[in-house]
């Protein structure tokens, strides 16, 4: 039981020290450009987090690795991309609740779309490589060759401008600060889905079933649960997030291309190991780091800035060479 | 009641390409336990995967409560009131004990509740460690907590697989005690190398060898038959 | 018997380890004669197979001493300690599960002939190795299975191995943490009689955690208890049977069995 | 006595016999496929093939998955790069020293690699290799004076292996320094096999297959697991440098994209092991051949279609996105395929002779 | 007589695909109008043999050698990308074959790496820079760069930085981020502090090649409240359409189909209306130059031999879309024309317009000599 709360303790000490870390730019700048570059890193750190989400739940619960997160996150954004352009009306229309509805429907349709697209990507090649990393680095990787090429099919090989509602451009101007506003939204909606995931895990044995059916899938079953269905649902869900992580990004970004995967794909794992695998907290705090400490050095030290996460990444597995947090082990 | 509760009829399961239980027909009966035994590589505990629907069997009949669960899933057979303890134990060595119950539990209802309390006095061991990492467990404490999860739910057909091997000997009085005591609400399957547990809790037992049944009969039978221990069990009388 | 020393061939000192607020080894302090065989009992989560990880290495203790002929070898790693002599069974079968049952065997005499490193030669061109791979798989009964991967092995037939590892390790000292667990009534016989000649060849310390009181009491030297941890009666198999507080805690009716 | 008999008969029969052929065939390319693209296509299969093995051993005997790789790969290519390019001319000299460079920062590095690395484990070993591959990649295009930056650096080669030497014919051969070259390299390649086979089926790639499957057993046993696995890494770098030098020496340039890029030559890489299988050294050259045969040929498969059906239109543009034709055929490989041609081959023929198991 | 066979290599699989088919498509369609439909120069058919490098320079290599050994074509043209031109330029030196480079961009291809066998149709990155200079540098202006952190975003801001200074404007701050970055956060703000208390005009010029770049969050940071404006080159249409809210930007581009006016550009704008339905693009552009190069220098030279050929390229002039090219004969690059805008929004227009300001001429915006080492 000592034990235990040793452990929360060294959490916490893991957070008190980021916090100390992250303020330590404070002085090497204007408190107004550090308060710019937090905000906009906290926002940054929000998108990372939801692009991460996906491979976060997938890796951290299901133990899977799931390269084709890039491909499923481009068609999240594509999917998004079609429905604005079909609401093409709602979209340029100069009402908050129009622009909103637009959002929604994109949200939903990606996430539907994508959700599906995930469930038979789970049925009919992940499931056949459950307990193999190596199988499933490389099956997923086909899978991405094959969702991007059908990306190219549909939606033609050319790179596409995001018709973004006019809500979500523009900035505030709060006291000489600037702020973005799609970055306060990114904001809003990265603390949303952080606090339902958490709220799914912690409140329901959902997490634990499927965290028991990676180390031994024989014995969930013997206890009565459809353990196959349940990894087809959290996978459904894993590219459910993907697909929200595309739009959100596409629309920061302003623009889609078919490859746009392979770009952030990185970045996400970066984020989950981090983190530590199987702890969305983690996840979390891993985006936030890379989201804020790219901007302080980027300001600071515009050189470094390229290679500022792989660093951050050595050194915190280094620290702690399972990550930040690791749940409940 | 003395009908057969479960019905294996000629069950013939194949791993990859080999052939390993080569027809294995018996009856559980309620209010029994029923033991099978064997040498190590016998079938035993291939017959339990099969029960369970682990090993789909290529051929052959499994009929339990008059219902044929040959073909069905794990899951559902587990939701039919099926309980089982693996022969490696199964544990989730990386979930605390407590959550190795909760993912064991499929209600949570007072019943549930009372059986609990009863496995963790049972094995009082577990209630030390409900917050800790099952892997962490030792090697007995471990096996408690299989049996433990497999009892936790309102089954009325239990298949272990050597649950007394590991556990001191004043445990495993008691989990004698504690299956002669549920084995009058759930029929009992039981794997078992111990002979002295065996033929302890056993009202039944067959004999495997080379995924066949050998001879089957009532355990005070074989108690005495000197012959048909040394035989397939290797009991010599010297030895005792 | 043929014991020239008197000096105790491993002893500890108040060896204790915790994990987070648990003692599950406490201060126990113990000495192994050369050339007898020492039977460790007690209920399950006494510290048994803890108490081996830390005489084999494997764990580093929170306290205490381990001595090996009177050196202190407390800060060694496991496979010096291994190389020392030391070498041990697994209670939960640790095994090679994808190798054949005879690569099992021969890794391990391959370590202790200390040629692990060579990269010059094929392995096939050390033939004494396989040959007496081979051997001690005769005796452990598994040699017809010899070509199969270890994983296709049935639990008790992986005990075996377990046991053929240890034995192609030669080690000075065994220490056996349940070594016919899982092993079906005809074959303990067959490890109760190695067992038996290790012990009559007079060359080895032995260390045995069983669970089986029968086996102990016909075959130690000398038994200890321990129950949470603590080291709570260390005399000869007699006297402990004897002993109430080792009836109560550990035997309970299971003394009365065959 | 009888077992070793059995084994070493397998190993003479099959193990032999068929690399050998396969040799044979690689000697003859020149003599047999008039074309470039042949002899590209068969040089970079011989390349691919060590590369694979380099990889094998530490993936398939240690179990140790690495993706640094390519970077090794990619540091060689740049050594031989430096001396024969940029900082050198083109000379025996500097050629054989661009070599010994490739294999000397390779020991370094693989050594540094694995003290930092080592203490991580799996899918985190995996990343952080990762993320030093990376961090070179970024690098290579920050240090651009050093390393010529993303436009790279091109490399001439000396005497008989330059493209312009060209002494006449042989048996209807024209010999010009590409078809030295690709001896060269064949050669060299052959020896690094030999290399690693010898270093696998000795006792110490034994310890290292114990290695991959249960490392606290082996610990236990006595070895020295961190040694040995590191042993596995340098050796497997090393190779992978040396081959990235002959890579150079062929394609004749390097930058941070083509040689460097590390996900896209691992994911070739590791596919080349799965298709061949893992632990078995000669499945590389199956996968390589299979991998880059599939990707030279696929994207002719369009022009053929036109040339035969001008008018199945439909076929054109299925054809046209050859890739989602081999990511499916990736996928069906890696399904249908676990344990690669080269394992699955040997298991058919142990079960055909009638032995119950096979193990490598 | 025997037909002369062309190669083309071009990345036709992969991130930039859809440039290597235009330049594909171009170069048929310039073909089909210099050949006056006929498909023949001098009287000899024209084939042409085309190859998918995707985007591998290993791969590209080996194709070039290939298309020159066995296939045995006259001349090549292509690459799509700069690091694979750059892998593939020694072996036109190796084969004594002239190889066009159509459109890969590198400074260096007509810079150090360059080799008497090679040619280039396509603009270099000095080219971009120095018309973008002109197109708003002069005595007064401030100006900000900000590009990739590599060697192409280095050069081009050198390059840059030259001209615009030659032209009396100050380059007050240059900014150099992670080519891979997607928060740009951090150097705008850099560029803020820099420039927030000078005089305007200024301007921050964006030189970035590739997906992304910093244009969207430069425009949401609020650059108009200091007055600083954005220039930026042209680009291809599906970039275009990012710059919708760009209006009134000013800037230098390659290509935009509506701005030469001469009867090559028109044919090319009707012919590609007309069999595809949308507007020819930069690479078009590209591919219809090369082969203007092609036809022109075969029929000048009457044959395909290399040296034939080499001495009918240096200093040729020939017809393309943008008007006249000339191959300045020191290093083989064609000097040309290019245009400086001024972006229109129209809503009934998918992308922002760069309506024609002033036409570049070639002398104005020829790149400094580079291949002398
Ligand atoms: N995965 C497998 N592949 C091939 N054969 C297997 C496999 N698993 C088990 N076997 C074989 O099946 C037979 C029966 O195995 P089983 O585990 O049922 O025996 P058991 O009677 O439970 O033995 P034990 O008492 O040792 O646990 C054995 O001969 C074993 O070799
Ligand atoms: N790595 C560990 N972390 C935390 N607790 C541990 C760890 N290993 C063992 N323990 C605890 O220490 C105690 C002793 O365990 P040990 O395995 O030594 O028991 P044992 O005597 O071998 O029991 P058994 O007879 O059941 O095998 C147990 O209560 C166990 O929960
Ligand atoms: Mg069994
Ligand atoms: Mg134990």
């Amino acid at each position: 039981m000592t034990e235990t709360i040793l452990k929360r303790w060294d959490n916490e000490l893991v957070i008190a020290g980021i916090a100390v870390l992250l303020l330590l730019p404070l002085f090497g700048m204007p408190p107004k450009t550090y308060l710019t570059l937090t905000i906009a890193g906290l926002a940054m750190g929000m998108l990372l987090f939801l692009v991460a989400s996906g491979v976060s739940i997938i890796l951290g619960l299901m133990d899977v690795l799931n390269f084709a997160h890039g491909a499923l996150f481009a068609w999240g954004a594509y999917v998004g991309f079609s429905t604005f352009k079909l609401l093409e009306k709602w979209v340029q229309a100069d009402s908050v609740l129009l622009n909103f509805g637009a959002f929604a429907a994109a949200i939903i349709c990606a996430m539907t779309v994508v959700a599906v697209l995930g469930m038979v990507l789970e049925r009919v090649i992940v499931r056949r490589v459950y307990g193999n990393h190596l199988f499933q680095i490389l099956i997923t990787f086909g899978a991405t060759i094959v969702l991007v090429e059908m990306i190219r099919v549909i939606w033609g090989p050319n790179d596409d401008v995001m018709s973004v509602p006019l809500t979500f451009q523009g900035n505030w101007d709060v006291f000489d600060v600037i702020i973005d506003r799609y970055r306060i939204i990114c904001i809003l909606i990265g603390a949303l889905v952080f606090g339902a995931v958490q709220l799914i895990l912690k409140k329901t044995k959902l997490g634990l079933i499927v965290r028991a059916g990676v180390e031994n899938r024989d014995m969930v079953q013997a206890m009565g649960h459809n353990i196959f269905l349940l990894f087809t649902g959290v996978f459904a869900v894993g590219a459910g997030l993907a697909a929200l992580g595309g739009l959100a990004m596409s629309i920061f970004s302003l623009q889609v291309y078919p490859d746009m995967g392979s770009t952030y794909l990185l970045f996400a794992f970066i984020v989950v190991i981090i983190g530590g695998l199987g702890s969305v907290t983690g996840s979390l705090v891993g985006a936030l780091i890379v989201g804020l400490s790219y901007n302080y050095v980027a300001y600071l030290v515009p050189w470094a800035a390229a290679g500022v996460n792989i660093i951050i990444m050595i050194i915190i597995l280094l620290i702690r060479p399972k990550g930040l947090f690791t749940a409940g082990k | 009641m003395n009908d057969a509760v479960l019905k294996a009829d000629n069950l013939q399961t194949y791993i990859g390409h080999h052939h390993i239980l080569q027809g294995i027909s018996f009856e559980a009966r309620a209010d029994a336990v029923t033991v099978l035994i064997g040498r190590n590589g016998a079938g035993k505990s291939t017959t339990l995967k099969t029960l369970m629907g682990l090993l789909p069997p290529s051929e052959g009949v499994i009929v339990y409560n008059g219902m044929n669960i040959q073909g069905k899933r794990p899951y559902e057979i587990a939701r039919m009131g099926i309980g089982y303890v693996p022969e490696d134990m199964g544990i989730f060595a990386d979930l605390t004990v407590e959550e190795n119950f909760k993912v064991a539990k499929l209600k949570e209802d007072e019943a549930t509740a009372g059986r609990l309390d009863r496995i963790l006095e049972l094995f009082g061991a577990l209630g030390k460690f409900w917050h800790a990492p099952a892997g962490n467990l030792s090697g007995g404490q471990k096996q408690m907590l299989a049996i433990g999860r497999a009892m936790v739910n309102n089954i009325s057909l239990l298949l272990i697989d050597e649950p007394s091997k590991g556990l001191a000997p004043i445990i495993v009085e008691a989990l004698i005690e504690a299956i002669n005591q549920i084995k009058e609400e759930c029929v009992v399957v039981l794997v078992e190398q111990n002979f002295y547990m065996a033929s302890a809790v056993g009202d039944y037992f067959h004999i495997l060898d080379d995924g066949r049944i050998v001879h089957s009969g009532r355990m005070e039978a074989l108690v005495d038959d000197e012959e048909l221990k040394s035989r397939y069990l290797g009991i010599s009388k010297s030895k005792s | 018997m043929n014991a020239t020393n008197n000096n105790p061939i491993i002893a500890v000192k108040d060896l204790t380890i915790r994990f987070g607020g648990h003692a599950a080894v406490d201060q126990v302090s113990l000495e192994v004669m050369p050339f007898t065989l020492k039977s460790i009992i007690g209920p399950n989560g006494a510290g048994k197979t803890t108490f081996f990880n830390l005489l084999s290495g494997q764990y580093k203790p929170t306290g205490g001493k381990v001595f090996l002929k009177g050196k202190d070898i407390t800060n060694l790693s496991a496979p010096m300690r291994c190389r020392l002599g030391l070498g041990r069974s697994f209670q939960l079968t640790n095994i090679f599960p994808l190798l054949t049952v005879l690569e099992n065997v021969r890794l391990a005499i391959q370590a202790r002939k200390g040629y692990g490193f060579n990269f010059w030669r094929h392995y096939l061109h050390f033939s004494a190795c396989e040959d007496e791979a081979y051997q001690i798989l005769k005796e452990v009964l598994l040699d017809e299975k010899w070509l199969y991967p270890a994983n296709l092995l049935t639990h008790g037939e992986q005990r075996k191995l377990e046991m053929a590892i240890l034995m192609a390790l030669k080690p000075e000292i065994l220490f056996l943490d349940e070594p016919t667990a899982g092993m079906s009534q005809e074959e303990v016989p067959a490890i109760l009689e190695i067992l038996e000649r290790i012990k009559s060849m007079g060359d080895k310390t032995i260390l045995l955690v069983e669970h089986k009181m029968d086996m102990i009491m016909n075959l130690s030297d000398s038994i200890a208890v321990l129950q949470d941890g603590r080291l709570i009666a260390d005399s000869d198999p007699e006297t402990i049977y004897r002993s109430k507080e080792v009836q109560e805690a550990y035997l309970g009716g299971g003394a009365k069995r065959e | 006595m009888l077992r070793r008999e059995q084994r070493k008969k397998r190993y003479y029969s099959i193990g032999f016999v068929l690399p050998c052929l396969v040799l044979a065939l690689f000697v003859l390319i020149p003599f047999l496929g008039p074309s470039y693209k042949t002899l590209d296509l068969a040089l970079k299969i011989i390349i691919f093939a060590s590369l694979v093995a380099s990889f094998d051993i530490m993936l398939g005997y240690t179990g140790i998955l690495s993706f640094g790789h390519g970077m090794f790969f990619g540091i060689g290519a740049y050594c031989v790069a430096f001396l024969n390019g940029k900082y050198g001319d083109p000379t025996y000299f500097h050629l054989f020293l661009g070599l010994l460079l490739a294999v000397a920062v390779a020991c370094v590095l693989a050594l540094i690699v694995s003290l930092i690395s080592l203490r991580v484990k799996a899918i985190f070993f995996a990343m952080i290799t990762l993320a030093l591959a990376e961090l070179t990649i970024v690098l290579a295009n920050k240090l651009s004076h050093f390393t010529g930056g993303e436009d790279g650096i091109s490399i001439s080669l000396p005497g008989i292996f330059s493209a312009a030497f060209s002494p006449g014919s042989f048996l209807g051969l024209d010999i010009s320094g590409r078809v030295i070259t690709y001896y060269f390299i064949l050669l060299a390649c052959l020896g690094l096999f030999a290399l690693m086979l010898r270093f696998t089926h000795s006792p110490l790639g034994r310890v290292l297959q114990a290695i991959r499957d249960n490392t606290d057993r082996a610990e236990a046993l006595g070895y020295k697991t961190f040694y040995f696995q590191t042993l596995s890494i340098v050796l497997g770098c090393t190779v992978a440098a040396m081959t990235g030098g002959l890579y150079a020496m062929w394609v004749g340039y390097v930058n941070p994209e083509s040689t460097l890029e590390v996900m896209a030559i691992m994911l070739n890489v590791l596919l080349m092991v799965i298709i061949g299988g893992m632990g078995t050294l000669y499945g590389g050259i199956v996968g390589a051949a299979f991998l880059l045969i599939t990707q030279t040929f696929l994207p002719d498969l369009q022009k053929l279609a036109i040339d035969l059906f001008p008018n199945a239109s439909l076929l054109h543009t299925i054809l046209e996105r050859w890739l989602l034709l081999f990511g499916i055929l990736f996928i069906l490989v890696v399904i249908f395929f676990p344990k690669g041609v080269v394992g699955s081959a040997r298991e058919f023929i142990a079960r055909a002779r009638g032995e119950a198991f096979f193990s490598s | 007589a025997e037909p002369i066979k062309i190669g083309i290599i071009q990345g036709l699989s992969g991130p930039l695909e859809i440039y290597g088919k235009a330049e594909v498509t171009g170069f048929k369609m310039g073909l089909e109008y210099f050949t006056k439909g006929t498909n023949q120069i001098n009287g000899r058919d024209v084939t042409l043999v085309i190859e998918d490098t995707q985007l591998q320079a290993a791969r590209a290599k080996m194709l070039l050698t290939k298309l020159y050994s066995d296939d045995k074509v006259d001349l090549a043209i292509g690459p799509t990308s700069s690091g694979v031109a750059l892998a593939v330029l020694p072996v036109a030196r190796d084969f004594k074959k002239i190889l066009i480079v159509e459109p890969a961009v590198a400074d260096s291809i007509t810079g150090k790496d360059w080799n008497r066998y090679v040619f280039r149709t396509g603009r270099n990155s000095s080219q971009d820079a120095i018309s973008n200079a002109a197109a708003v540098a002069k005595p007064g202006v401030s100006i900000a760069c900000i590009g990739q952190d590599y060697a192409f975003g280095r050069d081009g801001i050198a390059a840059y930085k030259e001209a615009a200074e030659k032209l009396g404007a100050k380059i007050v701050h240059e900014e150099y981020c992670d080519p891979k970055g997607t928060d740009f956060v951090a150097p705008i703000q850099r560029i803020i502090e820099a420039m927030k208390d000078l005089p305007e005009p200024k301007f921050v010029w964006v030189i970035w090649a590739g997906k992304g770049g910093p244009i969207p969050q430069l425009i949401s940071a609020g650059l108009d409240k200091y007055g600083i404006e954005i220039t930026s080159g042209g680009n291809v249409l599906a970039a275009l359409k990012m710059m919708k809210p760009l209006d009134g930007m000013q800037g230098a581009t390659y290509y935009y189909y509506e701005n030469p006016k001469n009867p090559v550009n028109d044919w090319l704008v009707e012919e590609h209306f007309k069999r595809f339905g949308d507007p020819p693009d930069f690479f078009t552009c590209g591919g219809f130059a090369a082969a203007g190069a092609v036809v022109k220098a075969i029929t000048a030279a009457g044959s395909t031999d290399t040296e034939k050929l080499i001495a009918a390229m240096e200093g040729m002039e020939f017809m393309t879309p943008k008007g006249t090219m000339k191959f300045r004969k020191e290093d083989h690059q064609a000097l040309q024309t290019m245009f400086a805008f001024k972006l229109k929004v129209d809503p009934d227009v998918e992308w922002a317009i760069p309506v024609l300001t002033r036409e570049l001429t070639m002398d104005e915006t020829a790149p400094p000599i580079a291949n002398k080492k």
